[in-house]
């Protein structure tokens, strides 16, 4: 029905991965790269979801799956993912909260706690 | 009384769990009571176990096999033999002399005794352990509790001292570790079973089969092994965290320290010398030298010392070295001196420990420079610490003799006879240990017992309680049973030293094995020497009674 | 008699030492110091009867046989066998009745001696004890059990010489005399270890296993030694070593004179009569193994005579009574193993008994003399006491003129018969016969010091104590419990009394034993015969009939003694202790043992602690434990190092991750993919 | 190159693709926070979209209720509270690492890119049903085969609610 090729898929997934890494690396606000590490949880999520629906394989592992479970094991990934992010979200600008108040800052480059 | 081993293994950690579940006795009293019954209890259950003893076979008995971990053919195989049955009564006996000789005031008692305990569990469990990951676990199980004993209840250096102990202890035992694993992976190579069963192992050793391609690889295990036990036992050069670890640990530590490096020891007798015969043969040499130099070195440093504690640290290394020279003799001799002095050396270290820390406990301090014409104010602590030093120094009527005059005399005859490469040096130097043992203890007893009396001040200058000094009137007891009935230890050694004595010598098809049935075990005649290729016939061998033995026995061998 | 009674010779001293030992304070309180002297003595008196009763048994037969009283095993292993058990024969037999009887006599001479003592109890514990370790050391059937005697009587006298031991000088020599007994002792267990690998070695069954038992292990030993005598002189030489630990020859002697410190009866008994004396025992117990080696009998015979002559010029220089005697115990020790090493062991035997009684005379005499003194024992501050002490300086006369060799006298036929087999015999070759002349000039010397030490304490022309200061206040009455009568120095205004009946009669009786018993026991060989009644005949023929040697003793023995009376008839030379006449030189060279003992202390006392603290601090502090905390240290300072990299920056973390990531991706995807294809 | 041609769905794929891939690069570009913020948001619902084409639609449900609703919320929430409006503050000084890390991006993207993406392009036909993502089947699927690992989640996000409320809280 479709005349997408799922590596067009995988290309998206794969571009916003790499904007979301080198967000990481180049911005100093933990807001931001909290957002850009939203980017690449999402870009994985693309990533799954066109391989449910491209790969459909019959048979994942052991015997636990029936049949066309595979397409449903990329949804449930996702559903996760999603669930893991938001907790992380809720934690991670508990803890962004949380050093702002300390510091009334939240310059990364300034926090250096982890110095050995 | 039918009991299990497994419950005189484990019932020990069951009393330091139940000890710190009962919360509700608080008084120091009561908790000590509490240890002291849970420790008597464990060394009854020794007695019981070890009274359905057979002296005659050196087969392994109150064997239990439960499977552990099925798909590495690991198991929680246990047993005891000969070799393992004084060491269980040693390290039954010292806890409970521990438990008893600990002062109330100690902070904590609650944990002190669950650590104590739970070291008593680790250390039955090593003496008793067949398999080698279930060894190994024990072996290792007894770093923890030492550990915090050292560095919860110790001196102002004690973590230092623990750290250096369990991170020292720990390195050999790595080593060990690989060789068990190589071990079992050559087992697996020889008969396709992977197995850390000793008795499997062993039996295949016995057949010739186990290291028949693989000589240079057996030197290397052996080595592995060897370098584990050499840290524990200590032996020359790897020795140096006794000192610390004795100076600086409570009363307790050196006690059970004193105990605890029969491990090493008796990991020797127990695994060296019957899983690698070729290479106990050919390094025998190397472990002479290196048991008289540690005679010689630890004898030496001793007098240089002036913390008794330290002092004794070091006459232990001197007194380990008698173990160890005797054996690797691979005589008989030699073999049942060394593992008498196991014992007698944890029964007079022990007693000087005991006492050295009755000083420590009143004055703050083992500095014997601190100390003087203590035996006009204490004659009864005077008496019993001469007693112990006595046996220290292996006065004859001691249970120190006994071992280092037969551990000596093996030495002597092995390498007066030139076998495994041995010359009778190293008898006769070691033997100048005994002289130095001598100064050491008689310049220490001289300047805290003998002169003028230093500090006269205070309360605390008063004899030792007859109370107080009742664990060393134990231990002064089994001093001079030692020394004047050693026959009582010797009957149950017997068969066991013998037979890992000809696992290591004999030839490849002629060596005893643990899986010989039952009916078919015997001791060959004492003599019996096939390095020579021949067997001495002096119409003196005596083969243990065959009253004691399974069956018939076989008749000697003469190959004339 | 029951030869069972051998076990309760032998136990009665140990019961007497448990009561002493255990129950004595307590005891010394409820039932008083005499009472429990009389404890003392009584075990040790009833050995003594006990051991009259075998030996009359023994003696009653025509050939006296050694009879073996078995008990329980002790070392009972394979191939191994060592049991518990007694040998009663001619040589035990001697030895007893010298222990228990000598012994007996200076336990009653200690009651009186040591009663100011507080601590009575522990003394006679301790001598209870010793008079037990000597009596296994001799009666004992093998060697280890002589190893338990052996180091037994090392320990007694060890805490014997420490009695007093709040003076730290007594505690010093009771170490030492330990350790160098240890330096024997460890010479005498390797032979024991060599005898084991000799017999074992070559083949030879001994009955039961017992290796170490003198009836089944000589036998077998003389064959295996015909074999290879190489093995009987290293056998025999490391049992001399022994020996001469215990038997304080030349080097090892060096304990003997330090070990005056102990209380006087103690010197006596320990050090004069009795254990000194088992090194000759050891010999004349193992005497094939020296009748096998030449070169070994040589050896003791050489060192025999060096000590003898060597301690005889010391025992010159010395001025503290008990020191003149102790050199003198050496010197006499040194004409028995001269006696051994010719082959002549009964002769060394003889020596032992007669000395016994002689110098436990003297040593008790002196100590009487030392009692009267208030504890001085410099001979220089004594003088013209034959007046205030008549029945000590009778007694002490006869035991000077016996160890003098005065023709008679035991003495005289005891050294008689050693210097005539050490000349006439060529076992040891000429060094026998050497040894045997320097014998012989040393006893002009012993004659000569003897007279020496008692001109300058019972003769003289002044009492030499009044020079020194009047005591400010005189309480010599209160005893010395506290001070262990060290406090109470000579004063000016001395009265010397005689010793209490007590203490005089053991010196009356050893007296009367002094003077007659040479004579009685030379009688026909009898003495000879008794201790070896076959002989050792299959070692060869003894000989010791040298032409005119009674006249050279005789000249020997007058010539010294007159040279002694004449030299110090004035009482102390106007110069002695001075350095200004030729002699002074040499009198203080022989003071200082020519610097043997200095040079042995510096070497091995000295040298060994400073050798230990050098190993100590260097090798284990700085290499060995040096190695462990270093290897610590070192992990410590590379983590410090590698800590660097922790810079915190979070940012660089990432960027380091992702270049990291390219890495490893790339490494992947190029690499192995390439290599893969 | 075998089924690939040129569709309207795939223009349709195209249009969403450019616009998500401007908006990604809007997050990081962006100097401002909030700038950034409503870039995520508008990469969200496009991705929601486009979980549409791909029939997943519970997927694209959930996406724009959870991402877009929830989570972006709580972004703009706390750029809110803490007042970073201010843009000093946030804005970033010129740092090699700016550079170096988009190269790096780039040689990622392209390795990747070139290693993996030939071979999947002639995939063009869907394997999984199309029913594959409606309310009715992943709901099934998450409360049969994937009811454990369903109930771990939730146990984590009561765990993520506990500690945020401890964070925030003024004083422990």
């Amino acid at each position: 029905m479709s005349g997408v090729p799922l590596a067009a898929y995988l290309a998206l997934g794969l571009f916003m991965f790499m904007t979301g890494v080198v967000g990481v690396v180049i911005r100093r606000s933990p807001i931001v790269i909290f957002m850009c590490i939203e980017l690449m949880l999402n870009a994985v999520n693309l990533t799954f979801l066109a391989f449910a629906r491209y790969q459909f394989s019959p048979m994942v592992a052991g015997n636990s799956f029936r049949e066309g479970q595979s397409a449903m094991a990329g949804q449930m990934m996702v559903i996760f993912v999603m669930a893991v992010a938001a907790a992380e979200v809720a934690v991670g600008l508990g803890i962004i909260m949380a050093i702002f108040r300390l510091r009334e800052n939240i310059d990364i480059d300034e926090m250096n706690l982890l110095k050995g | 009384m039918n009991v299990p081993l497994s419950a005189l293994i484990w019932f020990p950690a069951l009393g330091a769990l139940i000890l710190q579940l009962l919360g509700f006795v608080n008084k120091s009293k009561d908790i000590k009571s509490i240890a002291v019954l849970f420790t008597t209890v464990a060394l009854g259950l020794n007695l019981a176990v070890l009274s359905k003893s057979n002296s005659g076979t050196y087969l392994f008995q109150a064997v239990e096999s439960v499977s552990w971990i099925e798909n590495l053919g690991i198991r929680y195989l246990v047993g005891y033999d000969g070799i393992s049955f004084w060491l269980t009564v040693l390290t039954t006996l010292m806890t409970l002399i521990i438990v008893v000789a600990t002062p109330e005031t100690t902070k904590n008692l609650r944990g002190f005794f669950g650590l104590v305990l739970l070291l008593e569990t680790a250390m039955l469990g090593s003496f008793c352990a067949l398999d080698l990951v279930l060894f190994f676990s024990f072996f290792e199980l007894t770093l923890i509790p030492m550990f915090f004993l050292v560095s919860l209840w110790g001196g102002p250096n004690r973590n230092k001292a623990a750290a250096k102990f369990v991170i020292y202890t720990f390195a050999g035992s790595i080593f060990m570790l690989v060789g068990i694993v190589a071990l079992a992976l050559q087992h697996q190579k020889v008969t396709g079973q992977l197995d850390f069963s000793i008795i499997n192992i062993q039996a295949s050793v016995a057949s010739g089969k186990f290291w028949a391609n693989a000589i240079q690889a057996q030197t290397f295990i052996f080595w592995a092994l060897a370098l584990g036990f050499m840290v524990k036992t200590p032996a020359f050069p790897f020795h140096s965290w006794i000192g610390d670890t004795y100076a600086e640990s409570p009363t307790a530590g050196p006690i059970l320290s004193s105990v605890m490096v029969k491990m090493g020891s008796y990991g020797f007798l127990r695994f060296c010398l019957p899983l690698f015969p070729e290479a106990v043969q050919s390094q025998a040499p190397v472990f002479m030298a290196i048991a008289t130099i540690g005679i010689l070195y630890g004898a030496l440093v001793a007098i240089a010392q002036t913390d008794m504690r330290r002092m004794i640290a070091y006459s232990s290394l001197s007194h380990m070295g008698f173990v160890l020279l005797g054996i690797f003799s691979l005589s008989y001799k030699g073999m049942i001196g060394g593992s008498f002095q196991q014992f007698s050396h944890g029964i007079t270290t022990g007693l000087l420990v005991l006492l050295v820390g009755y000083l420590v406990e009143k004055h703050g301090t083992a500095d014997m420079n601190a100390f003087g014409g203590l035996k006009a104010k204490m004659p009864l602590f005077a008496g019993l610490f001469l007693l112990g030093m006595l046996g220290s120094v292996g006065l004859p009527t001691t249970n120190g003799f006994i071992g280092e005059f037969l551990a000596l005399m093996g030495a002597y005859e092995t390498g007066a006879r030139g076998l495994f490469g041995l010359s009778p040096g190293f008898a006769i130097a070691s033997g100048l240990g005994v002289v130095l043992g001598a100064v050491y203890l008689f310049v220490m007893f001289q300047k805290v017992f003998y002169g003028p009396v230093k500090v006269t001040e205070g309360p605390d200058w008063q004899d030792i309680p007859v109370g107080k000094a009742l664990p060393a009137f134990v231990l002064v007891f089994f001093v001079f049973v030692g020394g004047l009935y050693p026959n009582l230890f010797f009957g149950q050694m017997e068969a066991s030293t013998q037979a890992t004595r000809l696992m290591a010598i004999s030839e490849a098809t002629k060596r005893p094995s643990w899986k010989d049935k039952p009916e078919e075990v015997t001791i060959r005649v004492a003599l019996e020497d096939p390095m020579q290729g021949q067997y001495i016939r002096t119409g003196s061998e005596r083969l243990i009674s065959s009253s004691r033995l399974h069956g018939n026995v076989d008749e000697k061998r003469e190959i004339r | 008699m029951d030869n069972n009674a051998v076990w309760l010779i032998i136990l009665l001293p140990i019961l007497g030492f448990l009561i002493q030992g255990l129950a004595g304070p307590s005891l010394q309180r409820k039932i008083g110091k005499k009472a429990l002297g009389v404890l003392a003595v009584l075990p040790i008196a009833a050995s003594f009867v006990l051991g009259l009763m075998l030996t009359q048994g023994l003696a009653s037969q025509e050939h006296a046989e050694a009879v073996i009283v078995s008990g329980g095993s002790w070392i009972n292993i394979m191939g191994l066998n060592i049991p518990f058990e007694w040998v009663v024969d001619p040589l035990s037999m001697t030895m007893v009745l010298i222990i228990t009887g000598v012994g007996a006599l200076i336990h009653l001479y200690s009651t009186a001696y040591m009663a100011e003592e507080k601590d009575f109890s522990r003394f006679f514990a301790y001598l209870n004890l010793f008079v037990a370790a000597m009596l296994v050391l001799v009666l004992g059937n093998n060697l280890p059990l002589l190893f338990i005697g052996w180091e037994g009587v090392g320990l007694c006298s060890y805490l014997l010489i420490g009695f007093w031991y709040t003076d730290t000088a007594n505690t010093k020599a009771a170490n030492k005399a330990f350790i160098v007994n240890r330096v024997g002792d460890w010479s005498l267990m390797l032979g024991l270890f060599l005898i084991v690998v000799v017999i074992s070695g070559a083949n030879i069954p001994v009955e039961d296993n017992r290796y170490l038992s003198y009836d089944a292990m000589l036998p077998a030993l003389t064959t295996a030694l015909k074999a290879n005598p190489a093995m009987a002189t290293a056998i025999a030489l490391l049992l001399f070593g022994g020996a001469a630990g215990k038997s304080a020859q030349f080097p090892l002697y060096v304990w003997l004179p330090d070990a005056m410190a102990g209380p006087t009866p103690v010197s006596a008994l320990i050090h004069a009569a009795t254990m000194v004396t088992s090194g000759v025992v050891l010999l004349n117990r193992m005497n094939i193994v020296f009748q096998l080696s030449p070169t070994a009998s040589a050896v003791v015979c050489a060192v025999g005579a060096f000590t003898a002559l060597f301690a005889a010029i010391i025992a010159f220089g010395q001025t503290d009574i008990k020191k003149v005697l102790a050199y003198s115990t050496v010197s006499q020790l040194g004409f028995m193993f001269i006696a051994c090493g010719a082959g002549a062991y009964w002769a060394g035997m003889f020596h032992v008994t007669t000395h016994a009684f002689f110098k436990a005379l003297l040593f008790l005499g002196a100590g009487a003399v030392i009692h009267a003194m208030s504890h001085e024992q410099d001979m220089r501050h004594y003088g013209k006491l034959a007046k205030y002490l008549p029945i000590t300086f009778g007694t002490m006369m006869v035991g000077t003129l016996a160890i003098a060799g005065v023709p008679g006298l035991s003495g005289f036929y005891s050294k008689e018969a050693i210097l005539g087999s050490a000349i006439a015999n060529s076992h040891a070759g000429q060094l026998s016969a050497i040894s045997g002349w320097v014998g012989l000039g040393v006893a002009a010397l012993t004659a000569m010091y003897m007279g020496r030490l008692a001109m300058l304490t019972f003769f003289g022309k002044e009492e030499r104590w009044r020079k020194l200061p009047v005591a400010e206040h005189h309480d010599h009455e209160e005893g010395h419990d506290d001070d262990h009568g060290h406090g109470h120095a000579l004063t000016g205004d001395h009265k010397p009394k005689e010793v209490p009946v007590s203490m005089w009669l053991p010196l009356v009786v050893l007296a009367v034993l002094s003077a007659g018993a040479g004579l009685i026991l030379n009688e026909g060989k009898r003495f000879e015969h008794w201790l070896y009644p076959s002989g050792l005949s299959q070692l060869g023929e003894l000989k010791h009939e040298v032409p005119n040697l009674e006249i050279y003793s005789y000249i020997a023995a007058g010539l010294g003694l007159l040279a002694g009376v004449l030299v110090y008839i004035g009482g102390l030379p106007a110069k002695e202790g001075l350095d200004e006449t030729k002699w002074a030189r040499w009198r203080s060279a022989a003071a200082n043992q020519f610097g043997f003992d200095a040079l042995m202390t510096n070497l091995f006392a000295e040298g060994g602690r400073d050798v230990a603290i050098g190993t100590s601090s260097f090798l284990e502090d700085q290499v060995i434990d040096g190695a462990v905390e270093g290897s610590a240290s070192g992990t410590r300072n590379f983590g410090g190092w590698l800590q660097q990299i922790q810079t915190g920056a979070v940012r660089l973390y990432a960027m380091l991750m992702l270049l990291g990531g390219v890495g490893f991706v790339g490494y992947f995807l190029f690499i192995v993919n390439r290599g893969g294809k | 190159m075998a089924g690939f041609a040129i569709t309207g769905e795939l223009l349709f794929f195209v249009a969403l693709a450019g616009l998500a891939m401007l908006s990604a690069v809007g997050v990081v570009a962006f100097n401002n926070a909030v700038r950034s913020a409503l870039c995520l948001v508008l990469n969200f619902f496009v991705l929601a979209a486009i979980y549409f084409t791909l029939n997943a639609e519970m997927m694209g449900i959930t996406q724009v209720v959870v991402y877009t609703g929830a989570i972006m919320v709580l972004f703009l929430f706390v750029i809110m509270l803490l007042n970073i409006g201010a843009p000093q503050l946030l804005s970033d000084k010129k740092d090699p690492k700016t550079a170096v890390g988009m190269t790096l991006g780039m040689v990622m993207f392209t390795l990747v890119a070139l290693q993996v993406l030939p071979g999947l392009m002639s995939k063009t036909q869907p394997g999984a049903p199309n029913d594959y993502g409606s309310p009715v089947n992943v709901g099934r699927a998450l409360f049969t085969g994937f009811v454990i690992p369903f109930e771990a989640v939730s146990i984590l996000l009561l765990i993520g609610i506990v500690g945020s409320i401890l964070l925030a809280k003024r004083r422990f």
